[in-house]
């Protein structure tokens, strides 16, 4: 059956995170964005509600709860709050989730016990290029075999990067297929220079150049099997359409309750037809963008190949989060162009998703 | 509840069910239907008749309830959206005595809907020349004498009011106020059934598309209705009460359920351009990649991208309007909103088509240019985008009617 | 110097066509769209005003004022008049103008004096063809040259085709390259099949199928030089662009005045931000539209290869065209939709821009 | 007078003359007055005031007026609208003056701009708390006392705000009411000079992008003007009349030519965009063809066409209010349409900029996330992309502000 209500238990973990959202996150937004930083016990409390962990395998000490609708939930409660926080919160599920789906049962052992522990673990993927034409399918860093190791070169961008773990999940062709590798942050050959970007400033994200990095056989994600990429990126897609919806909301929001204050030639703006259909159009997109959204989720979670719909998800939010972003700005006019209001960082942030991609997964 | 997108097993069958008829009965039929305005599509009309009232699938399994109202309309106007409007059923005339009616006048107006005799119509007449998205202009009166109303007024743009207004057995539900000192308090609605005297069946519109749908211009003049086929309370009340006044508001309460069947409408065609695209884009060699950046899509890949994200975006907002009907919950700002979005995408979606395909798609030997005519009347009737976009606007805004204007 | 004032002389005719289209070309066009066909008079009447004859050489009896600019003036207002009708009235520009551009100084003596002269001759051009990919630099029908004789064959679409001329003007690929070829319309092998279309109902066009047509070599337009392909291109889309206009000006003058009678929830529409800044917008783009197209058609009347200019100009009047029109339908609601008013008539004709290329020619 | 579009010789001498500075001047410094937001960028101000005010052309050759104003402003913000509106001039508040004042106010506020003392601003002080679009909601006082005016109120989004009010031979104009009873017939404007005591500047905005621009919060205590620093008429108009008002509707008027500068600002900023756009997919092997049908073009291809036409037709848009000035028309219809054209194509065109380059593009590495930045400003201050909507659907409609609020 159709049914567009969360569960009980969904509606229980939302709440948990609104509440979180609203004394933690969103107080501390602005001030993450200027100094490009997310304080470390914000990531430490937001890992107490167990946001990855309970979406883990139990055999590594997870909750054994996954499921990408309810992270789709998670997600844009977050990013109402903050992309930036909100994606580096989910950061471990960048590591962890992909060696969940694809790795072998050795790097399972391995990589995962540590983002279901105590610790907040942040996770890393190194997908996006530095290029025009960037391509998650067909990379153009590479990954030669070498007897027992790879060598990869290339450059990415869009990293994230924080304290904590030693890992960064790179992708890279190898015979023209992409492919995963667990590559140590400390490898010879890797150099990571911190990124001065237009939005998700307080992501700490840096670009990547990888040369002659050498891994061994044994971390290539999945082994010979390999990673099902179109998966991988449909859960990036779907994460991310969460997220985007998540901001344009936060956008919307803040336009609206503006527009309800704020008078001009007598009436509130809000009672202009020009700012309260903007307002209205809004909302119409925004529930039409969430709703997608959770369609690609579900097909996820009914374990369908979900690329297409997540592609169209992530589409529609593309567009959305932008056109909300700016409305919101404009409907706030000259209010929306100074940083003590927050319209004009959702509207840098809502920019990104234009070049993101999996930087969060579900 | 767990959110899913997975239909039901009647839903389903529905989908199937409708689709067949879709295919074989309106797709070979509607271009002659289009070519031939106001005449009445016969061969239609009786096979629905005989064939098309059945029950679908087993009254005992899962359902979607509501939402399967909107599968069958989207599926159908998927067929053809002037035919589907020409269908011999109650239609909102329908909805208006199921809604407000008593047990007694919803056996006696619907039950001959069910029957074996011959096909017959509802319909329901709001607009006027000057009361279009605005219905608490009506100018058209119904005055009390002794056990009757007399009806007085014109009505335009009535769907299906050629049927319902001349066809023995079925109905019009005619708008009209009691009392113009009440303003919309005093506005009522009154079953007034084909060939009733005074009744007078004063022209059909000549259209842009739904040419098969029948949009008449209805004269009433001393038209005589007994007090019986009054729906709801004959109270006037002289302000708008929040509660209890099953008048007007109750009237407009009805587009609530409406709005989403119209959505579905728009789907449907929508769809019907967007998968004669696909199709002759694919015969054309031409594929549709979602793996591919975006720095490598074309023009035409991006269009269609888009296109069917917009046309399931406006589906979802549709199947939520109806969902919420199942479980009772208001879906006012929903109804709109799906109202709103369908018009619109499926305009665009149905115009855009026709540019992709070029000059073949301007022809009438392919279908594209119709759908493009018949989409548009999505984003009017059933309140216009604009007043959609109003109500949207006064429910987010918790604003009243006087608050937003 | 920068000047967006016509001259005097431009005024007057545009004066002049906008009394004829205003007496006799809007009260006929509704009429018009409905029998499918534009009564010869009216093409007769039109004639009298020189306004393809103007442009021709003086050599072969035309008034030798050739201006692009002028021809987008004339063209906007006809087209404001009713867009079937526009393109009838200016149909011997098709075969006209790329003979007085192109032919050979032989072509021009044979074909355009009957243009020039007192009774009106229609003129033709097939160059659209019937695919999505129809392509005016590289067309798919094509001509072989064998001894004296080219032999033509491919299907063509959107062909004007008015009684009153013999030939109609051919585009087919010959060794990959587009050229023009004059073709009597009896030939052997031609056949022509009235068209039923969205819009431009009236203009009575044809589907040609062209069968081993056999035309001689003194037909190919301008002789072993050929046609420069671009510059005929750009004076078609710049000629259609003003048209465009023309058509968007016409509906969003239905539209405004709509606006201004109409009453809804006791005020004139009109009064309502949502409808006035739809007028408004379309106002702005009419604007920007047209100016576009003075500039393209200016470029011409310079010199210049203004294909870059043409386009960019009927890009934006193709969107504008629609735009406006399904915003005029919108306005006018259920009267917009219905044939005792023209918004849907403008919405019908708009689109076709999108398929048009050279159905009028500056 | 023909349609043209041949730019002057003075125009084409203007355009080389101000790309050459906007080249060698403001680019190479542009990132970094972006990140030292609120520090004066002196190298650029030192060398204005010493190179930048020079004429340009022979001034007996033919010019195309007031177009060739727009053509600095697209130079210059080209290189850098930040530094532009950073630049020593005496700006919207010159703009005022030179409008409404007297030839002995010109002349005094105006001569030192020529002069050869320090770098100098002008500033226009309008926009307070609660008084965004709406100017006639003005709470700033300004009473009479003897030979004098006393200031009182705050202003904020004052550009070049610090400059003009703390330099030494600045000015700023400031907007208050000397009769709140008298409305919008009650609002002037007042020269109050740079260091007049009581005008203090609160603070400096931090903004989303023109961050090299000085964006004030004024305080004014008490400030004290002469009586002969009120520039226009100081009879209070009770109502506002339709001719002669030289307070509020001389003032609205500054807009009138102020708008089109406005808007060539924006397509400053949007050719940088755009111009770096083509050159970077040049680079990338990527090339736009005007010659391709719609079937094989690419998106990018699409959308560059797309953004080249709206660039275009704002910059036309944006002559052609400038030419009716130079004519001596009413332009107030003609700078809007081209303020709310060129607000919106250009907050359009650097944001997909941003896009198409792709993930070097959301970077700070290039520039094209500052243009982004930077546009969005012109959409919103000198009237919004909706009260300049607004305006353009009062005129086209015929409809007072009354008829259409």
């Amino acid at each position: 059956m159709i049914e567009f209500d969360p569960t009980e238990e969904q509606e229980l973990v939302v709440e948990t995170v609104r509440q979180f959202v609203e004394n933690e996150v969103r107080p501390a937004a602005r001030e993450c964005d200027e100094a490009c930083e997310v304080p470390r016990g914000l990531l430490d409390q937001a890992h107490e509600l167990g946001l990855v962990a309970n979406a883990l395998p139990e055999s590594v000490g997870g909750g054994g709860e996954r499921n990408a609708v309810t992270q789709c939930l998670i997600a844009e409660e977050l990013a109402w709050g903050d992309l930036a926080i909100a994606l580096s919160i989910m950061s471990p599920s960048l590591t962890a989730l992909p060696v969940a789906d694809f790795g072998t049962e050795e790097q399972q052992q391995r990589v995962l016990p540590r983002f279901a522990g105590p610790n907040f673990t942040p996770g890393s993927i190194a997908l996006v290029e530095p290029r025009f034409d960037s391509d998650p399918f067909r990379p153009k860093s590479t990954a030669k075999r070498e007897g027992d190791e790879y060598v990869i070169d290339g450059a990415k961008c869009l990293v994230p990067w924080l304290d904590g773990d030693e890992q960064v999940l790179v992708f890279a062709s190898e015979e023209g297929r992409a492919q995963g590798f667990l590559v140590d942050r400390n490898s010879e050959g890797l150099t990571a220079e911190a990124e001065q970007n237009l939005g998700v400033q307080a992501l700490g994200s840096v670009e990547l150049t990888l040369s002659g990095v050498r891994v061994s056989a044994s971390d290539k994600l999945g082994g010979d099997a390999g990673v099902n990429m179109p998966a991988l990126v449909a859960r990036g897609r779907v994460g991310l359409a969460a997220m985007g919806v998540g901001v344009a909301r936060a956008a919307y929001d803040l336009a609206r309750e503006y527009a309800k204050e704020r008078e001009a030639f007598g009436a509130k703006i809000a009672s202009k037809q020009a700012i309260a259909f903007m307002l209205a159009d809004m909302a119409i997109e925004i529930d039409a963008a969430r709703l997608l959204t959770w369609e690609a989720a579900w097909g996820l979670d009914a374990g369908r190949d979900a690329l297409r719909e997540s592609t169209l998800a992530y589409q529609q939010v593309q567009r959305v989060a932008l056109q909300v972003a700016d409305g919101a700005v404009q409907v706030m006019g000259g209010h929306g162009y100074i940083r003590d209001y927050l319209p004009e960082m959702h509207l840098r942030n809502a920019r990104g998703f234009a070049m993101f991609e999996a930087l969060t997964l579900v | 509840m767990t959110i899913s997108f997975d239909l039901a097993e009647n839903s389903v069958l529905a989908q199937e069910h409708y689709n067949r008829i879709a295919r074989e009965q309106m797709r070979p039929i509607a271009r002659d239907a289009d070519t031939h305005e106001h005449e009445l599509p016969e061969s239609w009309v009786e096979w629905y008749w005989l064939h098309g009232r059945d029950n679908v699938g087993d009254v005992n399994a899962p359902s979607d309830g509501f939402i399967q109202v909107c599968i069958q309309a989207e599926e159908l106007c998927w067929g053809d959206a002037g035919l589907y409007l020409r269908t011999p059923t109650a239609a909102l005339g329908g909805s208006a005595v199921a809604a407000a009616g008593t047990q007694e006048q919803r056996e006696r107006f619907l039950t001959p809907f069910r029957g074996s005799g011959h096909p017959i119509w509802g319909a329901m007449a709001i607009t006027e020349a000057e009361a279009g998205s605005d219905a608490a202009a009506i100018q058209t009166t119904a005055e009390r004498d002794g056990d009757d109303y007399v009806i007085n007024g014109q009505k335009i743009f009535c769907t299906a009011g050629e049927g319902a207004s001349q066809v023995e057995g079925g109905f019009v539900v005619v708008w009209a106020t009691v009392d113009k000192s009440a303003g919309r308090g005093g506005i009522k609605s009154f079953v007034v059934p084909a060939g009733t005297p005074g009744m007078e069946l004063v022209g059909l519109e000549k259209k842009l598309g739904i040419r098969a749908s029948d949009t008449a211009t209805l004269r009433f003049e001393n038209c005589r209705v007994p007090a019986a086929n009054l729906l709801g309370s004959a109270e006037v009340k002289k302000r708008d009460s929040k509660t209890g006044d099953k008048g007007f508001k109750g009237a407009m309460a009805t587009f609530d359920a409406s709005r989403p069947i119209v959505a579905a409408m728009a789907v449907g065609v929508g769809r019907a351009s967007l998968d004669f695209l696909l199709e002759e884009l694919d015969r054309q060699g031409v594929s549709v990649r979602f793996d591919a950046p975006p720095s490598e899509l074309t023009a035409i890949e991006r269009d269609v991208i888009e296109m069917i994200g917009e046309l399931q975006a406006a589906r979802l907002l549709t199947w939520r309007a109806a969902s919420m009907m199942n479980k009772g919950k208001p879906n006012n700002l929903e109804a709109s909103m799906a109202k709103a979005k369908a018009g619109l995408a499926v305009t665009r979606i149905t115009q855009k088509a026709v540019e992709i395909l070029g000059p073949p798609a301007y022809s009438k030997k392919l279908m594209v240019e119709k759908w493009m005519r018949d989409a548009k009347i999505n984003d009017i009737f059933e309140g216009t985008q604009q007043i959609n976009q109003l109500i949207v606007a006064r429910r987010i805004l918790d604003y009243s009617s006087s608050m937003l204007r």
